[in-house]
């Protein structure tokens, strides 16, 4: 059953050291940046994250990184103009890089979330980022077999929430979120507002409340300041 | 889909215009697209595109980031950080518009449902190989995001580009020295010089602009072919 | 574009003999029974027909298979109390049946969605369905390697569609429709209604246009009446 | 998530209690689904269980047709063609329900989202395997449906049933004679007549009614374990 969190300590705590953590977002649009702050207080390290990006500016996932919890990053686009954190990190050798396309990035959580054991993709083939990879003819085409990404932890950031857990998410800040909460073993949620049970139309639920462990109500969080 | 018709049976040498400005590059770009397109213009330079296509064509603009129907850049009060495009700059919403999360997105790009991309581009090879994510440069820092998707997804890539780098080097090359983003995927290659046609049969000038193609078969060491039998 | 009929006939002319028919719904819920209909009286036969069952009573899918328009049936469970047409055709060695468990039957449709040559599928490992298939141990899980299915057309049932092509489904009647329209060339869809552009809410949208070529409108086909 | 704790330290025979009825029977499995669970009763006679989960205790209903939340069957008015569940029985929409596409309801289901899932058996092995589709039988109509990617999706697979059929013959076997749904994947084992556990370490009685270990002993071709050391 989801539990709902007026602060963000408590809906992050007990997160491992050396956990693989799925953070939403895509730029700032749909980061649940509430939640890497109370990630960083809380302490973990020797973390891989899995994102997007690579942190922008020096809030949210950068200021993880820049507190050195982060072993590796997985992600399609780790350089940006406002990437110095990562940039700075990754040059003097303190951090490891997996570059996946964006695509199969997602295909990949996709598979950890859908039980699915390994998938033959079309995208990267002939490039060096299948180097290595095993790869495949199928009918005249090639294909690189890709595996599944799963979470010990997803953070994600919805518009809504209702108490049973169900999300509904705002124009293009779904993004990863609603595949990243089926590809983790604990998926906390931060959220604009939540809801009684039963006031979210049962058509446009994006994530059933199954996959949502934990909610952080951020309008909670900012009425008990 | 089929692409837009060709320009008339032969090769047109254009050389009452100079070289393309980066606008008149795009409007080039946006003659070529289909009424009724399902369209992604990636990031940057490309996105220009979205300027030339006529509000009356049907043509639909895809962002990696999990929408159709996407409008122009937002200004002003319309501005709203959770509606982003692919270059995360604010963007708006048109009628008819759908949201999606990240692997259905990449599903539609990668499952063959898109008509045409625009992508920018380091280098095309004459087999219409791609490089435009990495320079391999030493110290360089990787970066893919939905490149590869789209150049292995979309039904027709188009490329735009200079046809020339700064010191002259050319782009569109026998054999590309950057690492690939994919292997024979771009059809189309916009730059501006010349518009080529890239397919099994080699790289076709279809229009040049401000030269000749004479001129740029002197200046790049890629075999040309042109229309209409000259 | 999507070209919007109140004739049925119309909507689905051009489908020739031999294509691969996916056809949506789960037992009558979301079943597109108009558009089969107009399919029987098109005519095109030696069709292969991918659905969750195998046709009930004597109408819709029963009806096709009826009219010996259907060479092979590819579905999760074609023996119902109702299914004596399919039934009877399979005993007498006229209809090809292949049975694939359910969820494997929607993930292949999306795997040809979504551009996927094939993936490892823990379902069905150890049974009679997974013999003379291919098998890979992945991580100590045993996987069999499920290849795309792919249609020439969809006929699907939905709820409202707009003149754009976006649907949306009411309840367990959108079961397969959104899957199978991804994975045909050519997607027809049936609606009870279909709205000007823009009254769709972009959130809820659950197929978005770029998956469906074709619209038959019931309330005008029924108004045409 | 476990499973709810086991009877007792012993294996507990119940003589006071006759072959438990279907309803009975629903009840017992019920009794063991833990507060809180997503479940999934496939079709049939597990779907009894639902009349015996208590209102409270938050357990969420899947149906594999692309829902969460389910209510009881529907009645009179509340009938809608357009809500039904595996059995295309028409049943009711809960609060806080949803509803997702085939391909969604399934990633649920094989990606080990479900806690329990409830179904019935032609036959059941002592390493848990599970026969429940197919007879095999010349002439028999193969029939999958979702049975499959319950067996090896769900974390707990429950199996309903008589321990014996009509004939005499134990459905608790060896090695099960008809075509498997899933290899080792029940871990409780309802009956008429006994409650079962299965695992690596073999079959263990929990419970039994209107018969004792020692009895079932007797008819199953199966090594029985007991629970207390007896």
């Amino acid at each position: 059953m989801t539990a709902v969190f007026g602060d963000a300590d408590e809906a992050v705590a007990g997160i491992a050291d050396g956990s693989t953590v799925l953070i939403g977002g895509f730029g700032m649009a749909g980061m649940p940046v509430q939640l890497i702050d109370a990630l960083i207080r809380q302490g973990a390290t020797d973390l891989t994250v899995v994102s997007n990006n690579a942190g922008n500016g020096d809030t949210g996932l950068a200021a993880l990184l820049a507190a050195g919890r982060v072993r590796k990053v997985i992600c399609s686009f780790p350089r940006q103009s406002d990437s110095w954190v990562f940039d700075g990190l990754y040059l003097a050798g303190k951090i490891e890089l997996e570059v996946v396309p964006q695509g199969t990035l997602a295909e990949r959580m996709r598979a950890a979330g859908a039980g699915i054991g390994a998938f033959y993709c079309p995208t990267g083939v002939g490039t060096p980022l299948a180097e290595n990879k095993e790869t495949r003819t199928i009918d005249g085409r090639d294909y690189v077999l890709e595996y599944p990404i799963k979470g010990d932890v997803a953070l994600v950031g919805a518009h809504i929430g209702d108490r049973m857990g169900n999300l509904v998410y705002r124009k293009t800040a779904r993004n990863f979120g609603p595949v990243m909460a089926t590809a983790a073993t604990l998926t906390i949620a931060q959220v604009g507002r939540v809801v009684e049970t039963g006031e979210l139309d049962p058509e446009t639920v994006v994530t059933p409340c199954i996959y949502v462990d934990r909610i952080l109500d951020l309008s909670e969080a900012e009425a008990a300041r | 889909m089929t692409v837009a018709p060709e320009p008339a049976g032969r090769t047109a040498e254009h050389l009452d215009r100079g070289p393309l400005s980066r606008d008149e590059l795009a409007a080039v770009v946006a003659r070529d697209i289909p009424r009724g397109s399902f369209v992604n213009l990636g990031i940057g330079q490309p996105t220009m595109v979205a300027d030339h296509l006529p509000a009356d064509a049907g043509i639909v603009l895809h962002t990696e980031n999990g929408m159709l129907g996407m409008g122009p850049a937002a200004e002003g009060d319309e501005i709203d950080h959770d509606l982003v495009n692919a270059g995360k700059i604010p963007v708006t919403e048109l009628p008819g518009a759908s949201y999606f999360h990240h692997a259905d997105s990449f599903a539609m790009m990668r499952g063959g449902h898109l008509d045409v991309c625009v992508l920018g581009a380091f280098q095309v090879s004459e087999r219409g190989d791609l490089a435009n994510w990495h320079t391999g440069a030493p110290g360089a820092i990787p970066a893919v995001g939905g490149a590869m998707d789209l150049a292995i997804g979309a039904k027709n890539v188009f490329v735009m580009m200079t046809l020339f780098s700064r010191d002259g080097t050319p782009k569109l090359v026998p054999e590309c020295t950057y690492p690939l983003t994919g292997p024979a995927c771009v059809s189309r290659l916009y730059t501006d010089l010349a518009v080529f046609r890239i397919g099994p049969e080699g790289v076709t000038v279809l229009e040049t602009y401000g030269t000749t193609v004479k001129e740029l078969a002197s200046r790049l060491d890629v075999a040309l072919r042109t229309l209409g039998g000259w």
